[in-house]
């Protein structure tokens, strides 16, 4: 175990991950020569060249489906959205050809591609650059998608993520990057995609989340646990395939659930979960399911502002207490 | 009237437009497919190919057409669904230009593609039973006539968004050159594909990169009802390699041997490192775009759609077999005669065959089986 | 009141809200000397000349960033996508631009486009041709979005998305163009954004649903009639503004609801209504909100599979006798 | 080594990939940002402007330049957040461009606008104070630096997706065209948004259509660290018009009247009716891409910064207003005097400036306010 940065444990991944496979390459804007705008591939290009480290022209829609053509004839393509956000210009090639490729051809063709970048609101970037954008991709069948919010959870799932034989849509935040963690040094230290983690057993209420905003559940598990709440915290890890089981657990546990995510509400992750837990766990239920998630808003660019459309531990905070009728 | 419409975009005003000498219109041009095509006597224009392959070609023609007018009858008695798009008048340009490759060369088309898949090599009777949506088909029913593969016989689709092939084309260019592989990925587009931000995109990373990619438009003049003139300002396709320093050229498309010369050179330098062509095969639809637009009325005339008929590639390329001696008349229509039985029997193969079973609907979404109810949430099961 | 089809009933709206006002301009591929690939715009080139019926270039992005542009400088634009397949290319400027254009200038520009085009899976048109993506759009603050199920709501609705000064996507059934139906004639039958409307009373269970479904939720609330269960049918018609009012309304009447959508599972409407309702009418409910939707697999070519994919008025009665504990 | 490796994808392999003769890359051609202009005299090259008007483009340099440095002091304080890209270097382009419109004519640009929103006429302390994320700021605080409008002068962004104005600004234009205005639209992109297919699908449009647009290409080299060179497979950005049988022109980007003069043209072809034009503006920017971006070491070398910083677009005008005695030096400094204390009082303006209100939160998402949580669905109201 060391510790380590979410970053450093991102591209010591990376690094392993082409280490132990030459069909792994990394390609997306300012990957080599600049180490990655958010320096996550830093010395790569150094270490692999330029064969297997690309930079590319400021082309989303045209290195994305780059990445699917040379998946579906052997190669196991990395492709790095700059971040998330800009990655609209590629939907048709990750919905149209990633997504149904496997499937119109009947299974003759694996699609081991890896979509990665940084995901979600930073420190005052404005409406077109703050978006956390995993609901959108998790919508669709024939992607998988993941959200680690640790550097362990970063360096096992996004092994994982290269290693799978079907498209993976990897979302990085943006502001975890400096986040420190003990992670293992092992080369095959692999997270299994569909497996939720109680990142902090309770017995009161549970907080149901994924990526950056486990620290933020953290962070309000601290308070209520200060007001004499036990706060559960599950972080889904990964969000298709998406751990149900662990979800049902969780609630038949404390019978009282609050879903919090970085997103917008209308077709968030965490409709999902409430629907299938309003389903599944009707009867464990003792109060309505709440949600926290980023004010239904474009993200404004004032300091202020943009504080009030986050999501907050005090939000969450807020919304347990209503489910514990408090 | 839609015609006067299409003049009007595309006359003085339209020249005026494009620094380039040739006319605004294909219709101004009775020589337009011929424009760049060199002189040649009628034996060097079999570009050395051997009879016996020569006779393959005519064959392989020959199928195509028959092929896909069993598949129109089969459309129009309902046995096949969905969209149907047929290459009818096209044929010269996919067979011309697949002769050029050799095994393990990759193929990637869009939609109108039944021609394609034969020409790589996928059995007549699977296409057909793909077309059926049958268990048998090349895509076992999930894929239907705009989304047929062969991971086998390298045949890549199949593909039902305008351009989108492109970057995937690119991608597998990426792989050959990656791996360091004796291959060469061809892919095909019509021309209305060639205002996609795609096409830009992916031309510029192949030229780039030099990737071993040979990217032909299949340039039969209407994008649905849309003339190119009225979609493009400018009309010449292949000077928009130059803005990739790509080098292209323009192909008779309703000459197979034209067509193989052309792309025969692009493939060799593809092969030989050298980097991507683009190529303008100008040709011309003889069907509607697809089974439900009619041939002829609203963006063209019949009097077009006739005249353009007398340029049948089959009928071109039996007059030049017959020139010179590869192939007599009669050997023509005993040929015709053993494709059309093949068609009968591709057709008689797809209504034998078991319609998919249930089960796999859910199968091949992903790699993995679900895990309990983690993948599909869709509560059904 | 004269009877026509849907298809009529938006040609009816575009004309006349051409006619109304000159800034209104229809552009997208063959609208125009083809009549549309649909026919909705028939009869339009003639009518209102080629300054105002604009065929375009295959360039899903030029062109909807165009009508973006243009209606942030005065014009009213409706851009059609031949299907709303194609839009995932136009997706940046529909949701980095349209969607945040007046916000980020705080108000200092309306974006007066509508988007329309026909939606959702027709017969054997395979994966990429089949798509219901409402869900998708829906999940964006800054636009609304429309889903008209009759002849009389597609020309009511089309008018009012057009008079809007916010951008609307519009989603036409794509299988409902031949629909006949009684439409009002009157020049200004406007139907306001935001107003659910019952299209069938009912006093057991609320099917909630939305576009072409309602017609499934139609003919399973016939059989239930059958078998003597007194179905509601709740239509949405419009996903943003929603009327979280009617959906409350209903469940509170009946205490049960099956949300029924055409669309995939995760993420799509459905979840976003299931979870307000548990929220807002959590006591009303005396068992958990299910759902029908399309099977969460990319669609297959083949008839029989097409058929179990889509969502059918068997699946909804089955999971109205589950909220019925029949 | 970055360096090395520029030059590596830019030298022999590079030109030949390119049919044309110029070098391959800037660095070898100490000519470069001058290749296209003609000779002229002094004189001449103060295009007819008055002495007025060429004190004022000195001003608006002075301005730009002043303004941004004292940006980027504010910015080290903390005092503005989020992405800051400054346009130090680059004056002359957008400075020289929006001098050759006319009252109602519209300029558009990406995030590194600063300047433009300036040019424009927004108030500098209106500029600043949205850098400052306040109220009075020219988008209340909810653009920040690169989402600055000003309906009311036509300035209409400020836009962070790279290539994303293009597409909007073909709206703009088709929208004059629409309403038969007297009126041009400007828009500017950085180099590397070339290869974006957003580019390809406009300058299509724009031609097929003879809209009156203005397209400017800044060429600064770089797009954050990738060398134009290293990005597109042909070098000459100005060719790629041709593409689009469009009208291109090359500007010296560090000369504004060289711009003013190409620009110009460009401008009244549009307005007569005449269509849009590509304009290829070549210049260099002296500081890092963003205020995290190191000026040098990565992707360039400190002597080539240097060096480039010779051509000081403000000295080069310095020198020109001097020789033709239309301002001397101490009216250069008065004048410098006098714009540094208008960024003071910007950044005082700002200072003093309070905080958007949080109700401004959920206004302006829509134009109607919301109907009892029908818009807004998260359950925060
Ligand atoms: C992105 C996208 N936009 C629109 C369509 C609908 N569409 C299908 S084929 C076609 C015309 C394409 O013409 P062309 O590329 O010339 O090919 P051709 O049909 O002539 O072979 C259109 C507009 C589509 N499939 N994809
Ligand atoms: C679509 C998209 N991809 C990537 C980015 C990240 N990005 C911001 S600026 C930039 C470089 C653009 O260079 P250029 O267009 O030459 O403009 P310059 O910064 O040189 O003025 C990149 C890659 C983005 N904003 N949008
Ligand atoms: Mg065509
Ligand atoms: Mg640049």
């Amino acid at each position: 175990m060391a510790v380590i940065t979410y970053r450093d444990a991102l591209n010591q991944a990376l690094a392993e991950e082409m280490e132990r496979d030459p069909d792994v390459f990394l390609m997306g804007e300012e990957v080599g020569v600049y180490n990655g705008a958010y320096k996550v591939s830093k010395g790569l290009l150094d270490r692999f060249g330029e064969e297997r480290v690309v930079d590319t022209p400021i082309t989303e829609l045209g290195f994305a489906g780059l990445g699917v053509g040379a998946a579906m004839t052997g190669l196991r393509p990395v492709i790095e959205f700059m971040t998330w956000n800009f990655a609209y210009l590629a939907t048709d090639q990750i919905f149209n050809a990633a997504a149904k490729m496997r499937y119109m051809s009947a299974g003759q063709f694996k699609i081991p591609v890896t979509f990665r970048g940084p995901s979600g609101a930073a420190l005052q970037l404005a409406a077109q650059h703050s978006q956390a954008l995993e609901a959108m991709y998790s919508h669709f069948p024939g992607l998988k998608v993941v959200t680690p919010g640790t550097p362990a959870d970063a360096k096992g799932l996004l092994k994982a993520a290269i290693r799978d034989d079907d498209p993976v849509c990897f979302f990085e935040g943006e502001m975890l990057y400096n986040l420190k963690g003990e992670v293992p040094d092992d080369d095959d230290f692999v997270i299994p995609l569909g497996v939720a983690e109680v990142k902090r057993p309770g017995a009161d209420v549970s907080i149901i989340t994924h990526g950056k905003m486990i620290n933020v559940a953290l962070q309000a598990a601290a308070k209520l646990e200060k007001d004499g709440v036990d706060a559960e915290v599950l972080d889904l890890r990964t969000l298709r395939p998406l751990d149900v089981e662990a979800i049902v657990a969780t609630v038949a546990k404390t019978n009282r659930a609050v879903l919090l995510e970085e997103g917008w509400p209308y077709g968030g992750i965490t409709t999902t979960v409430a629907t299938l837990i309003q389903e599944l766990a009707f009867d464990h239920l003792d109060a309505p399911v709440l949600r926290v998630t980023q004010a239904d808003v474009p993200m404004p660019y004032a300091k202020g502002l943009e504080k009030l459309a986050k999501p907050s531990a005090e939000l969450v905070v807020e919304k347990v207490n209503r489910v514990l009728y408090r | 009237m839609a015609n006067t419409r299409t003049k009007k975009g595309a006359t003085a005003e339209h020249v005026e437009r494009r620094d380039h000498p040739s006319p605004a219109t294909p219709a101004q041009d009775p020589n337009w497919e011929r424009e760049h095509k060199p002189e040649m006597s009628p034996e060097e224009h079999l570009q050395g190919l051997s009879p016996e392959r020569l006779r393959d070609i005519m064959h392989d023609m020959l199928l195509g057409r028959r092929f896909e007018e069993k598949a129109a009858e089969a459309y129009a008695l309902g046995k096949i669904g969905g969209f149907c798009h047929l290459y009818i008048g096209q044929e010269a340009v996919a067979i011309g230009a697949i002769h050029a490759l050799q095994q393990g060369d990759y193929v990637m088309t869009a939609y109108r593609e039944h021609v394609h898949a034969l020409q790589m090599g996928i059995e007549p009777g699977a296409v057909m039973a793909e077309l059926y949506g049958k268990e048998t088909g090349c895509s076992h029913g999930n894929g239907g006539s705009m989304h047929m593969f062969s991971a086998e016989k390298n045949y890549l689709g199949g593909h039902g968004i305008v351009g989108g092939q492109i970057p995937l084309a690119l991608g597998v260019a990426w792989k050959i050159k990656y791996r360091k592989e004796d291959r060469v990925m061809q892919v095909y587009l019509g021309e209305a594909a060639v205002n996609q931000g795609a096409f830009h995109e992916s031309l510029n990373m192949a030229a780039l990169w030099k990737l071993p990619l040979v990217v032909i438009v299949e340039n039969n003049r209407f994008g649905m009802g849309t003339a190119w003139e009225r979609a493009s300002s400018l009309y010449d396709i292949s000077q928009k390699a130059n803005a990739y320093a790509m080098p292209s050229a323009v192909a008779d498309g309703m000459d197979v041997l034209d067509v193989y010369r052309v792309t025969r050179q692009a493939v060799d330098r593809a092969r030989a490192g050298e980097g991507p062509t683009l190529i303008e095969a100008r040709t011309y639809r003889f069907v509607g775009h697809s089974m439900s637009d009619p041939v002829s009325g609203v963006y063209r005339t019949k009097e077009e759609v006739e005249e353009e008929k007398l340029n049948d590639p089959i009928r071109i390329y039996a007059n030049t077999l017959a020139d010179t001696n590869v192939l007599s008349q009669q050997q023509l229509e005993a040929m015709d005669e053993e494709v059309k039985k093949v068609a009968e029997q591709a057709a008689e193969f797809a209504e034998s065959s078991p319609d998919p079973a249930p089960e796999q609907l859910y199968q091949n979404v992903y790699v993995d089986e679900d895990v309990q109810g983690q993948l599909y949430l869709d509560g059904r099961r």
